[in-house]
């Protein structure tokens, strides 16, 4: 094998974090943003580190098995996300998952969760494809309602959507219907997001 | 409209993208199919006016493609299915 | 009965007892040496000139409900002739050229308002392709005059300038384009056809085609079997459902398109306006409504009805460049149903049914070709050769490979 | 003295005055009034003209029905035009002008029309202002411009903020009147999740209007108590102030809330409106019914309204129009309005009865079998002209007149998706058809349940049907239960100026005119003589206009039919359906990692798609983009540059047959790519169009990264999808979109390996050996930052693009930025990048327009015969292959100084320039620092086989020609030299 595939992998780097550039925010600061509106809070999270599972064709049973070693549990079913330490899980299509867990422990998530599943899924780095906002409080689902078109009167802990806000592709996953939500949105848009969400935070509360 | 996806249920229309009709699926074989296959394939339409079955892609959720069908007279939807099952029938009668 | 300034006066001074129907209302004969099927704008204009031009008197047009109640009853009005392709402009132009004496050719006043048409361009990219097509255009013979920031900034000074998510920066307009009031299109065109004596038959339904050993000898009717010698078939919209009935299938498909009017209001808008960064284009009619429209639904539909998130993409688009309307209302919003062809671009051929003609596929471009496509229709049916606009317009242009697709979108009709 | 016309009682807080202008005019008024009920309550009349005559109009309903009423609320920027009096709340300070007049409402110069209204009827336009043929343009469309239109817009950017939202429930229940109410609490009760959606800002509907009671209190009174009830259920949503304005498919309604509307200006980041959009399990339409009027000469003057409005003022308002009215009717509801004024004290001239059988009364005069035949009044009602049932004429003395013709059920909504609405005998009207929208179903007097008792029975019965309730039903409260059987009067004989469309001016005689004329479709009438098509939608007038066309037609009215309704039910904000969506909140934005830095650079910023990119990067000192622009790419081909090319499109491809499944994607062939190497890959649509290009690095056997042009990056994708789900569901693909994972910057020039190799970490061979052009790699930087690197080449320099995860560019670029000082480096925009990829000649967007092929482009033989690939046999058409196809060329021009405008067609260098002699088209063209002058691509027809031929550019939208030369695409560095060095 020639010199460039040897250096296809990352495992092989010991410690990622020796690396001296300093990460900024989806909204592009140091520090991560939160707004609070009549007691409900955004708050902008930045160190989640995000890995896509892809189960490879005829691996099925194996990835399961796999996946569920990792997380210590079954990998979420349709349209729930799993809400633990130090893994956490959502469904994001027909055997496909995300994968989240903290950046400080985690910097590497791909490569952990490849090594975990091997040649039967296919793993890919997301952590940075996505901004999240964390919604807490009473009277949020006042603001969900003007954001998108899930029905989150009906949302217990630990479902989860993908849907549209304000024209972006994002996630919602609920936490806590009376208090917490978890608004994953594509990393660019980051402004419009929050934009959006303290706007409707402003208006319904 | 309302498309009650297979794995996710009731979902809205806006989340999807449509493509056309589901004959799209059917790609003339390259080793035996006629130029004439390949006109029909790509430019000739049925465009019924009653029960369709076209292509949706559920890019605001989870990114399956859909076979709906659904009339075209009343909009009413009486099957959806996912597309990469019915490809693969498809398959297995090629 | 001609119209005249001296005939309108003495009306009204003696109570409008003299005013006779506007066109007879005949029971079909049993032949006719051509039959029209579609009482729309393009059938009532193939009719028109086939008596006018072609001197073609033996013709009936048949509707299946009352003439004028399809897409030239419920569309945006606009006409012009701002085409990018060879195979298109001068055919547009020919219509845009019929619309300007059409009022004296009709002896009816259709109120076309050539008050100007102005493409906005947001993007370097945009302003390359829109002087390509100002190019195209005139060297065809039409007019086109682009315009810069500043220039758009002194004739629309209400659109939105200074806050907007994709800047203006420039336009191309036609000075000739405009609008119509499109029922008296519909209108003035089956009186003029029945004062030739053409037969309008109101609420005849066809129900087939009489297709012996590869030729076509007839309709079936609601009202009994017609006899033609050519069958002219105009119905875009419906094309899919009436040629299968001639066992065709066709490089079409349906789709609803809306349009949305709004209440009446004082003047605001010299003439007719797109927005080049979202969905949007909008008119004011001589009632002062706003008459406003923009993308397909996107899925194929008969019914003549669209959804909501269509018409917010649409007025979304409206408040992105002109914010002033916010607070104007939207009175109706209607659907009508478009022969989406699969290169955007439409069909006025022979079919390989012998006597079977077919016009069709103006995806939402059909009311500003009217008279073109009537014309160039008749000259087809009169002469069994092309109109020297319209040769392009052929089914088989996707066997070879001759596809005028001025949006560059391919196969995908909702894309055009 | 001011609310001269004020009653006792009514639904309105005496406690509190406010004070309210009109047309200028000071007046006071009550929390609870509408500005109609208050304008009435201070002697009022006169609120508007009409549109085509410039008739004086008050009043005609008390409801969103109004077509008369319409005055423009507010001021400056929130000026709101053709809004109703009769729904507008009152709020303390609102102003009010009347429109359409001129110079003021009691003397309109404009009403001379009324006096040539012979000659301006029915479809007169049509027939006259042909003459002479250039007239129309330049004399009489300018006048009739001039006439047209209601109100004004402000012309002023709307200042308010406008909201939309979604809900979701078991059961909306549109209307909250008895029937609305009884739903509501029926499903309330058996606790499933109810929405109740009413356009009123105090819920109960006519039971607010009315003075007979429920369960003995009075109706408005058990309405409030009910509404309290329902108000304590977690599981109903009380939803006033709203109005379901549509019913969409499969159970979606649109409903507008208006929030601040009754208050002078929204909170601070509160909305006027809401748009909602309602997704109901099940609906039940209680919207109740429309009073019609009886068509007979002069009867749209200020005082005359339908008689249950009249009765609503008063029992409501505690408003008349006036001390001494009249009635006229031809059932029995017209006697109650008489009832209910006289009881506050309202005198009555006389009730004037079409019924020779019609009830007497002890309390007021009923004259029987006769009917009014004209009315006086210049800017108000006088006196009314009663024809009794002998034939004698006699005149009543009145201020205002009722007139009831009967009621027509509110079916507007069972219509909108094309339903028919069918013939109910007993109430002469139409009623809900069989085809309703799925889900919905109809109560109380929408349904044709007139009676109040019937209502409330009506809406436990539909609720219980909709939600499937099992068990013994409720009883319905105690209520009247008066039976209605309506005999159609619908125009008194003879009557010719008429109104059936007051706002309109359609009268009698045009719907006779539109007859005569051969236009005798509900639809040609409509549209001949614009009957219905007021901003009231015809609510109060189109039913007149149907019985007299029935009549003249000799049909019966279910025969001739209706015109089809359609949403909105009322007039809607263009804004509210908007929402936020505007202004820089139209579209989301899209921001490069590198976009914070390029700010502090003082960047000028381009919208790309979605995507803000840098154009360029001025300095203090430049005065000119082409300063900047020529700066940054004579220093990058000279030393070294930096461009953020995050947004280029990128698709991870893994799984076995990744090769396999790309090789179908690309025209040209990727089965047998090394690992570690890049591609240049031609993508075509099935139709054999060029669709897209990029590049697909091999990362590893099973692990591909495709990247594609900005533009296209959404629509490739999903093309790849299909591919992969719908024509290839057997392949071990997986595809994943990490556009936006990572920081892509291209560094580029003839030092950009010096300068990575500061950044790169040492274990990575930068040498041309180790890693040469079209290498690529997971590789570290600054000390074990995992990162890619590839080199490939936009520019034709000596280039690479290395990629970081994205929270990390802004510091690989600052990094870049500072590493590169000893090299001179320089940050170049979109601009400089297009220059570049122009002197190199690559495709980008301009080239690859959705018409052009590989042959086009020049890569005809790319596209493999070894294999099929998506459009490889469409591709094979002859139209696409013809001899003398468009080829890309480069153009210069032949004198240095002349310019070359993309958009510009090539013409031959002698002979005509017309459309028949067009030879291609410049698609793309920039000022070369590099050649010192100008340059373009452009598709020539055969243009690979004229190099060297000098053409003519031509651009006459642009007023310009000139001569130019056919060159090579390749201006820069032809034999590509630089990039592999």
């Amino acid at each position: 094998m020639s010199k460039l595939f040897r250096l296809i992998s990352w495992t092989q780097k010991g410690d990622a974090n020796v690396h001296n550039l300093t990460p900024i925010t989806a909204l592009g600061a140091d520090t991560p943003r939160i707004d609070t509106v009549a007691g409900v809070t955004c708050t902008e999270v930045s160190d989640l580190a995000l890995a896509s599972v892809a189960v490879r064709l005829g691996h099925e049973h194996a990835a399961a098995k796999s996946l569920k070693s990792l997380l210590n549990a079954e990998a979420p079913d349709v349209g729930k996300a799993l809400l633990a330490q130090p893994y956490s899980a959502v469904w994001v299509g027909p055997d496909q998952w995300m994968v989240g867990a903290d950046t400080a422990s985690h910097e590497l998530l791909a490569d952990e969760v490849k090594t975990a599943l091997g040649a039967t899924a296919s793993v890919t780095e997301q952590t940075d494809a996505w901004c999240c906002f964390d919604l807490m409080g009473d009277g949020i689902g006042g603001v969900m309602e003007l954001l998108c078109n899930v029905n989150f009167r009906a949302m217990q802990s630990g479902d989860a959507a993908r849907t549209s806000i304000h024209h972006l592709g994002c996630f919602v996953v609920c936490g806590d219907p009376h208090g917490f939500v978890r608004i994953l949105g594509p990393r660019a848009s980051a402004g419009s997001l929050h934009h959006a969400i303290v706007a409707a935070m402003h208006s319904a509360l | 409209m309302i498309i009650n996806h297979p794995l996710l249920g009731p979902r809205d229309s806006a989340e999807f993208v449509y493509l056309g009709d589901a004959s799209l699926m059917e790609r003339p074989d390259p080793e035996t199919a006629s130029a004439e296959d390949w006109h029909a394939y790509a430019y000739l339409r049925d465009n019924p006016a009653g029960p369709h079955r076209e292509l949706w892609w559920h890019e605001g959720g989870d990114r399956s493609w859909l076979v709906v069908t659904r009339n075209t007279v009343t909009h009413e939807i009486t099957k959806v299915e996912m597309a990469r099952d019915v490809a693969r029938k498809l398959g297995s009668k090629a | 009965m001609r119209y005249s300034g001296f005939k309108v006066i003495k009306e009204a001074l003696t109570g409008h007892k003299g005013w006779t129907p506007a066109w007879r209302d005949p029971e079909p004969q049993s032949h006719y040496d051509i039959v029209i099927i579609g009482g729309g704008g393009h059938g009532l204009a193939t009719a028109h000139y086939l008596a006018s031009v072609y001197g073609k008197h033996k013709v009936a047009v048949i509707e299946k409900g009352w003439i004028g109640g399809g897409n030239v009853g419920r569309n945006t009005t606009i006409i012009r002739s701002n085409y990018l392709l060879d195979g298109n402009e001068p055919f547009y132009e020919m219509s845009l050229k019929l619309w300007e004496g059409l009022e004296q050719d009709l002896n009816y006043n259709a109120m076309i308002s050539q008050r100007g048409i102005m493409n906005l361009i947001h993007s370097d990219a945009q302003r390359d392709a829109f002087v390509r097509r100002g190019n195209a255009m005139m060297l065809n013979g039409a007019d086109a005059e682009y315009l810069d920031l500043a220039a758009i900034r002194r004739e629309y000074p209400f659109l939105n300038f200074d806050d907007a998510r994709f800047p203006i920066k420039g336009g191309l307009a036609q000075r000739r384009g405009g609008t119509v009031r499109h029922d008296a299109v519909a209108w003035g065109y089956a009186r003029a056809a029945d004062s030739r004596g053409v037969d309008i038959i109101q609420n005849c339904e066809v129900t087939g085609f009489r297709i012996e050993n590869g030729k076509c000898l007839g309709v079936e009717t609601s009202k009994g079997f017609i006899g033609a010698g050519k069958v002219g078939c105009a119905v875009a919209g419906n094309s899919g459902r009436l040629m299968s009935k001639a066992g065709m299938r066709l490089p079409i498909e349906s789709h609803v398109l809306q349009a949305f009017v709004s209440e009446g209001l004082k003047p605001v808008l010299p003439g007719v306006i797109t927005f080049g960064a979202g969905h949007f284009y909008v008119s004011q009619s001589d009632k002062g409504g706003l008459v406003f429209g923009g993308d397909l639904d996107g899925y194929n539909s008969y019914a003549q009805r669209g959804n909501l998130p269509v018409v917010e993409d649409v007025c979304e688009g409206g408040m992105a460049i002109m914010p002033m309307i916010g607070r104007a209302r939207l009175l109706r919003m209607w659907g009508g149903i478009m022969d989406m062809s699969m290169d955007g671009s439409p069909i006025i051929d022979r079919t390989d049914i012998d006597g079977l003609y077919f016009n069709g596929g103006w995806c939402y471009g059909g009311f500003k070709a009217t008279p073109a496509s009537g014309y160039a229709f008749a000259h087809l049916l009169a002469n069994d050769t092309p109109h020297e606009t319209a040769t392009a317009y052929r089914f088989d242009r996707f066997r070879t490979g001759h596809m005028i697709d001025e949006k560059g979108q391919g196969n995908q009709p909702n894309l055009h | 003295m001011t609310q001269k016309n004020r009653l006792q009682g009514g639904q309105i807080d005496r406690a509190t005055s406010w004070k309210f202008h009109f047309d200028g005019k000071q007046y006071e008024g009550h929390p609870g009034d509408t500005l109609a009920s208050a304008l009435l309550a201070n002697n009022v009349r006169l609120m508007g003209r009409s549109f085509k005559y410039h008739r004086p109009r008050g009043p005609l309903t008390a409801g969103s029905e109004e077509p008369n009423a319409i005055v423009q609320l507010r001021g400056g920027a929130r000026q709101e035009p053709n809004t109703r009096a009769t729904t507008a709340e009152l709020f303390n300070g609102l102003m009010a002008k009347s429109q359409n007049r001129f110079p003021s409402l009691a003397f309109d110069a404009m009403a001379i029309n009324d006096r040539f209204s012979n000659f301006l009827t029915a479809g007169f336009y049509y027939k006259t202002f042909m003459w002479p043929a250039a007239f129309w343009e330049k004399i009489y469309e300018p006048i009739i411009r001039k006439a047209a239109g209601l109100g004004a817009l402000s012309m002023k950017e709307d200042p308010d903020v406008y909201d939309k939202g979604f809900r979701h429930c078991d059961l909306l229940i549109i209307g909250a009147g008895p029937s609305g109410l009884m739903a509501a609490l029926t499903a309330g009760r058996a606790g499933s999740d109810v929405i109740l959606a009413d356009e009123d800002f105090r819920m109960g509907g006519r039971l607010n209007a009315e003075t007979f009671g429920v369960d003995n209190m009075t109706g408005a009174d058990w309405a409030a108590q009910t509404v309290a009830e329902l108000r304590t259920m977690p599981n109903v949503r009380l939803m006033p102030r709203t109005t379901v304005i549509g019913a969409f498919d499969h159970g979606i309604y649109g409903a507008v809330e208006r929030v601040s509307d009754h208050i002078h200006t929204p909170d601070a980041g509160k909305p006027r409106q809401i748009l909602w959009r309602i997704y109901a399990g099940k609906t039940i339409l209680a919207a109740g019914s429309t009073e019609r009027p009886i068509a007979f000469e002069n009867n749209d003057r200020p005082g005359i309204m339908l008689a249950a409005s009249l009765r609503a003022y008063a029992n409501r308002w505690a408003a008349t129009p006036a001390q001494r009215i009249a009635v006229f009717t031809n059932n029995d509801d017209g006697h109650r309005t008489a009832a209910d004024l006289q009881a506050k004290g309202v005198k009555i001239a006389a009730v004037v009865d079409t019924r020779a059988d019609a009830p007497r009364s002890d309390n007021f005069e009923v004259l029987q079998g006769a009917q009014v035949v004209d009315t006086k009044g210049r800017l108000g009602l006088t006196f009314a002209e009663v024809k009794l049932a002998d034939g004698t004429m006699r005149t009543l003395e009145c201020g205002a007149l009722g007139v009831s013709g009967g009621w027509n059920p509110n079916v507007h909504l069972t219509c909108h998706q094309r339903g028919r609405p069918a013939w109910n005998e007993d109430l002469a009207a139409f009623g809900p058809g069989a085809d309703l929208p799925p889900g919905m179903s109809v109560a109380g007097a929408a349904n044709g349940d007139m009676s109040t008792h019937g209502a409330l029975s009506s809406g436990i019965k539909a609720a219980r049907a909709a939600l499937g309730l099992k068990g013994k039903a409720p009883k319905a409260p105690e209520a009247e239960d008066t039976p209605v059987t309506q005999t159609p009067f619908w125009y008194v004989e003879g009557c010719s100026r008429a109104w059936l469309d007051q706002q309109n001016d359609v009268t009698v005689k045009d719907v006779k005119l539109s007859h005569q004329e051969g236009f005798r479709s509900v639809e040609h009438l409509k549209r001949y003589t614009t009957l219905g098509m007021a901003t009231d939608q015809g609510k109060t007038s189109n039913m007149g206009g149907l019985a007299i066309m029935a009549e003249l037609a000799g049909k019966s009215i279910p025969e001739v039919g209706t015109t089809i309704f359609r949403p909105p039910y009322t007039p809607t904000a263009i804004g509210t359906l908007a929402g936020r969506m505007r202004g820089q909140e139209f579209h989301p934005t899209r921001l490069t990692p590198s976009h914070f830095w390029a700010k502090e650079r003082g960047a000028v910023f381009v919208e790309v798609g979605n995507w803000l990119r840098a154009q360029w990067f001025p300095l203090p000192q430049e005065t000119h983009w082409r300063e900047s622009v020529d700066r940054e790419v004579s220093q990058t081909r000279a030393s070294v540059g930096v461009c953020d090319c995050t947004t280029l499109g990128k698709i991870d491809v893994q799984g076995v047959d990744a090769a396999t499944f790309l090789n179908k994607i690309y025209c040209n062939g990727f089965a047998k790519l090394a690992v570690g190497k890049v591609r240049y890959g031609l993508m075509l649509r099935e139709d054999g169009i060029a669709m897209d290009d990029g590049t697909a690095a091999r990362l590893a056997e099973d692990h591909f990264v495709v990247t594609t042009t900005t533009a296209n990056a959404g629509r490739v994708y999903q093309h790849m999808e299909f591919v992969r789900q719908c024509l290839m569901p057997d392949l071990d693909v997986q595809l994943i979109s990490t556009t936006e994972a990572w920081a892509q910057y291209a560094v580029a020039g003839p030092n950009s390996r010096a300068l990575l190799q500061k950044i790169v970490d040492p274990d990575t061979d930068m040498s041309n050996e180790g890693f040469p052009f079209m290498a690529c790699a997971n590789i570290t930087v600054c000390g074990g930052l995992r990162a890619r690197l590839f080199r490939i080449s936009f520019s034709g320099e000596l280039a690479y693009e290395i990629a970081v995860p994205a929270r990390y560019g802004d510091a690989l670029m600052r990094r870049l930025m500072s590493e590169g000082e000893e090299f001179n480096v320089v940050p170049y925009g979109t601009e400089a990048l297009g220059v570049m990829r122009i002197e190199k000649g690559h495709a980008a967007g301009n080239e690859l327009n959705g018409t052009t092929t590989a042959n086009n482009l020049g890569m005809g033989r790319m596209v493999s015969k070894a294999k099929d690939s998506i459009g490889s046999k469409l591709s094979e058409r002859p139209g696409l292959n013809e001899t003398d196809a468009l080829k890309l060329v480069g153009v210069r021009p032949v004198n240095d100084s002349d310019k070359i405008t993309a958009g510009g067609h090539m013409m031959n260098a002698n002979g005509e320039m017309n459309a028949a002699t067009d030879q291609g088209y410049v698609t793309s063209a920039a000022y070369s620092p590099s050649l010192g002058c100008m340059v373009g691509l452009a598709f020539v027809k055969d243009g690979s086989e004229r190099m060297g031929e000098r053409m003519r550019l031509t651009s006459p939208v642009t007023d310009l020609t000139v001569d130019v030369e056919v060159v090579s695409a390749h201006f820069v560095d032809p034999e590509g030299g630089r990039q592999r060095a």
